[in-house]
């Protein structure tokens, strides 16, 4: 049952990573990340270190999105600026 | 005194979650947790206000009661809604954005009615604009907007009013 | 008895995330994918209650609180990013 | 009574997959979040409730989970949709009417 479920949540997080991989629009490519990180939490929880877990659903799906975002939306603000001058 | 409402509102808050949070609480987790609670009321937080807005009436307590039944039952009725609609083999759905209108004033009040609206059988609220809310709705029933403004907002706005109105 | 409804449970949840995963896959716009990871935040939370009972430590849900507090400010982030940039 | 907490697990279990299967089927975003709102919503409740009810000593915990569910998860959908709305995401092909667009000054074609 459990290996099971580890197994699963494995491949699932294999086909997420392969998914950010292969996006073409980075925001999707952020948001499929978090979807590592969200498995990647579970299965760190089934293989009993809760303060890992928590470690990693704290640093990877907030901060990493979050500061991933912040350097899409400076890069963008870049892009819109060159043409004009 | 709207200030010190606010105040006293996010004390009781405060100790209420640090209930739940150590619910097989002893003694000495329960001073720990008064005095931390003692402690944030005094720091100046911004939009602390917002919470001043509740009424502190009787009536408005046996409202809020009330309240909370009410928004449980149209939760359920939504989910059976939407379970109705998602396991139809058809997919009975007519989606449209109405503008609905609303007259509770304070920020609270809206707060609240935004949300429950999203909660309550097939709207979601999209965009607030003053005293109008846009709504998605899944299956747009009724032409008039007075009909609309009752089936949506005038269940919640009942409660609404007198508890923080 | 408990333990097999709850395992019975439990597998549902899975067949869900799996649903939930395959529209963050297919999803055409970003907006959709974060729909989908929303949706699967909430059954990672319901999942990690059930892994709680499992090892029967209360502790785990400490996980699912920081989780759903947490999940809710990236859902934001990426919310804000798609209308105007962060 | 372990017997009604796994009940009602299993039927917060049912709502979220109703929810997922909501999310492959329905034909445009709003829809889709219509049913990923509501829907997993009223699960995780459900799911939390039996946990609460076959492990009494939780239910603090519990409780506070279900109170962060309500009052964070209609918020995240709220800020979600506007942004799509303003991003141009249209209402699919069954849509009837659309007054927001009217409001904002293309045409008003409500019924």
């Amino acid at each position: 049952m459990n290996l099971a479920i580890v197994i699963i949540l494995g491949l699932l997080m294999l086909i997420a990573a392969v998914t950010a991989l292969y996006l073409k629009t980075l925001s999707s490519a952020v948001i499929a990340s978090g979807a590592v990180s969200l498995l990647a939490s579970i299965l760190f929880l089934l293989l009993a270190a809760p303060d890992v877990a928590m470690t990693e659903a704290a640093i990877g799906s907030a901060l990493t999105t979050v500061v991933f975002l912040y350097a899409l939306s400076r890069m963008r603000g870049k892009k819109k600026e060159e043409p004009r001058d | 005194m709207r200030l010190f409402k606010a105040r006293v509102v996010l004390l009781v808050l405060a100790l209420f979650i640090w209930f739940l949070l150590t619910y097989p609480f002893d003694a000495q987790e329960l001073i720990a947790g008064g005095i931390a609670a003692l402690v944030i009321i005094l720091i100046p937080l911004p939009g602390i206000a917002v919470l001043g807005e509740i009424r502190w009436t009787p009536k408005a307590l046996i409202y809020g009661i009330a309240y909370l039944f009410y928004f449980l039952w149209q939760l359920i009725k939504a989910n059976i809604d939407v379970a109705f609609r998602v396991l139809h083999p058809r997919l009975p759905i007519e989606p449209g954005i109405v503008r609905v209108k609303t007259h509770l004033k304070t920020r609270l009040g809206r707060f609240l009615l935004a949300n429950s609206i999203t909660l309550t059988p097939g709207t979601i609220t999209l965009e607030t604009d003053g005293d109008d809310f846009y709504v998605h709705w899944i299956k747009v029933e009724g032409i008039q907007d007075k009909e609309r403004t009752k089936k949506i907002v005038a269940g919640f706005e009942r409660f609404l009013e007198v508890i923080c109105g | 008895m408990a333990d097999l409804l709850f395992n019975i449970a439990a597998v549902i949840m899975m067949i869900s995330l799996v649903l939930a995963m395959v529209r963050l896959l297919l999803g055409p716009t970003a907006a959709d994918r974060a729909v989908a990871l929303d949706a699967m935040t909430i059954i990672a939370l319901s999942l990690i209650g059930w892994i709680a009972f499992m090892s029967g430590r209360v502790i785990y849900l400490d996980v699912a609180l920081v989780y759903g507090l947490i999940s809710f400010v990236g859902v934001v982030a990426i919310a804000r990013y798609v209308e105007r940039g962060v | 009574m372990e017997i009604l907490g796994g009940i009602f697990a299993i039927a917060g279990s049912i709502f979220l997959f109703l929810a997922a299967l909501g999310l492959i089927r329905m034909p445009d975003l709003y829809d889709r979040m219509q049913a990923g709102t509501k829907a997993t919503t009223l699960g995780t409740m459900l799911f939390l409730i039996g946990l609460a009810i076959v492990e009494p000593l939780w239910t603090g915990k519990a409780a506070l989970l279900i109170l962060f569910v309500i009052f964070s998860n209609p918020l995240s959908s709220h800020t979600l949709a506007r942004a799509a709305y303003h991003t141009g995401v249209t209402l699919g092909e069954r849509a009837s009417c659309d007054e927001l667009a009217g409001a904002c000054g293309d045409e008003e074609d409500s019924a």
